[in-house]
């Protein structure tokens, strides 16, 4: 019975399971939170995986996403300025519980692999997500409001 | 030829594709079994060539005959679009005017952009050990480059990425893939053939002889054609509008 | 192009290139001399584009 | 146990698709296409294809979402024009 794999399980289900249920439904303002928030929770089971897998070479997948993730989200923030600008996103809250769990799974996955490359390999990775996921809901609550045009 | 006839044309067709598509569903090897006889050979024949990543030795090596017709596709899609996004003539191109984006994350932009672009060299230069490979590397690194969009305005873009070159680009990285498939010929075997160089020691940057040139050539020709991409998608969204007197 | 401003150029260059090789080491997992000089050159790529992409911003 | 988390991504791409169908509005499809790919990533990576998924995460997480927004903008912006006009 692997942990790892566990704990990746978990994280998607319930994760990717609730970030899915605030996409689908619910106002706009909400649903652009969750998309940003689906992303913050997809990395770390990806890294969860490949630990449970045992295969370094999969924490590529969870390096393309922890940058790629937070542009997309950027992407929605910037076209998506006008209509969110009558009622503006407030999630900080969820956005830093969930960058917690992902800084959680970053470390145990850091005292799994002990002191190496690979171990700042995985500290760059959660660095990026988090600032990332910081950054794109500082984005969604007003980072574009001086851009009309788009 | 009534409609209805029609109709059973079509069904009994279907019908007939159907019972094929079950019959050879069923002698197909069990899920997540052990029998796989196409994979048992491509992995041999990617560890003979000193190939790390047997998904890179098929798509550059065993079938590179197919991702040139992969890439020529995504070269004809990128050309389709740059032809139907053209401004016409009633048409007038407007200044992007300098939008005024939040200072956190117009920083971000500017620090995620080169670190996303050496990932995107990184994962096509690593193409044939770990997943990854040209066609994954090059989108990493062509949106990186539109972070610079997202992070400030359409002008700060437009001054660090000049179209023309990167059409130049695209079509220089295609005719590179094709100039080394007609070196397997010139070498003597057959076209895009992988004889040409020394496979290297296994699980290197030089190992899987033509696949690392192939998957360079890969790279560069999905990062141009992306940009190009979004270049035009991007022309429309944002600059090109309509002459508004009628 | 000044003295001076082409000594700042060449040390935001350095800086970057610097930055980048280190991320780039930290990437890759075997280290031989292939990977250092392809790492090498993709972190002066890297750092060009950095260094083009501050001054079209700054510069609006 | 690794079927569990097969079944788990295999249900989240079922349920992610079946929303993408059932939404209208093309800016909120953009938003559940965006977590759809994201979630095919995940299923291909559990099916020990890591390079398929890199190419879905690669292109899904901020190329499709672009492509698609920029297109809703011009469509959007030409029928105001029009409705200006008239």
């Amino acid at each position: 019975m692997n942990g790892w794999l566990l704990a990746a399980t978990v994280g998607l289900a319930g994760g990717l399971g609730a970030a899915l249920w605030g996409v689908a439904t619910g106002p706009l303002r909400r649903r652009v939170v969750a998309q940003n928030l689906s992303t913050a929770l997809a990395c770390p089971s990806l890294l969860l995986l490949s630990q449970a897998y045992n295969r370094p070479s999969y924490v590529d997948l969870g390096l393309v996403l922890a940058l790629l993730g937070p542009v997309g989200t950027l992407v929605f923030a910037r076209l998506l300025a006008d209509e969110l600008a009558e009622d503006p996103p407030r999630a900080w809250g969820l956005t830093w519980t969930v960058a917690g769990l992902g800084a959680a799974a970053v470390t145990a996955l850091c005292v799994a692999t002990g002191p190496s490359r690979a171990m700042v390999k995985l500290l760059v990775i959660g660095a990026l997500l988090i600032s990332g996921n910081a950054i794109a809901s500082r984005a969604l609550s007003g980072g574009f409001r001086g851009v009309r045009g788009g | 030829m009534t409609r209805r006839t029609r109709l059973w044309v079509l069904l009994t067709g279907g019908a007939g594709l159907a019972a094929l598509l079950v019959a050879a569903c069923l002698r197909l090897p069990h899920f997540g079994g052990d029998r796989h006889p196409y994979g048992d050979r491509a992995v041999h024949a990617s560890l003979t060539r000193h190939t790390a990543n047997t998904v890179s030795s098929v798509n550059f090596d065993q079938r590179a005959f197919d991702t040139l017709g992969e890439m020529t596709i995504l070269f004809a899609a990128v050309l389709g679009c740059v032809v139907l996004l053209r401004q016409t003539r009633d048409e007038r191109r407007a200044r992007p005017e300098p939008a005024e984006v939040a200072r956190p994350v117009r920083r971000y932009a500017l620090l995620v952009l080169p670190v996303a672009l050496l990932s995107g060299l990184y994962i096509v230069a690593h193409g044939q050990l770990s997943p990854g490979g040209g066609f994954q590397g090059g989108v990493v690194a062509a949106t990186a480059l539109h972070l610079l969009y997202l992070g400030a305005d359409y002008a700060a873009l437009e001054r660090v990425r000049p179209v023309g070159m990167y059409e130049v680009g695209d079509a220089l990285a295609s005719s590179a893939y094709v100039v080394t498939g007609i070196a397997g010929l010139i070498g003597g075997t057959a076209f895009l053939a992988n004889t040409l160089l020394p496979y290297g020691t296994f699980n290197t940057l030089s190992s899987g002889g033509t696949v690392p040139l192939l998957n360079a050539a890969i790279g560069m020709e999905v990062a141009c054609a992306v940009v190009v991409l979004l270049a035009r998608f991007l022309d429309q969204a944002v600059e090109i509008e309509e002459e508004s007197g009628r | 192009m000044t003295p001076r401003t082409a000594l700042l150029a060449a040390a935001e260059l350095l800086g970057w290139w610097v930055a980048l090789a280190l991320l780039w080491l930290v990437l890759i997992s075997t280290v031989d001399p292939l990977e250092l000089a392809v790492g090498a050159g993709s972190a002066l790529v890297g750092a060009l584009a950095a260094r083009a992409a501050r001054r079209a911003v700054t510069g609006s | 146990m690794a079927d569990a988390v097969i079944v788990v991504a295999l249900l989240l791409v079922a349920a992610s698709a079946t929303v993408a169908v059932a939404t209208r509005d093309p800016m909120r499809q953009a938003l559940v296409l965006s977590v759809l790919g994201v979630v095919l990533a995940v299923l291909f990576t559990v099916l020990q294809a890591p390079d398929v998924g890199l190419s879905q995460l690669a292109v899904c997480s901020a190329l499709t979402p672009l492509l698609l927004m920029l297109a809703v903008r011009k469509v959007r912006r030409r029928g105001r024009e029009r409705e200006g006009e008239r």
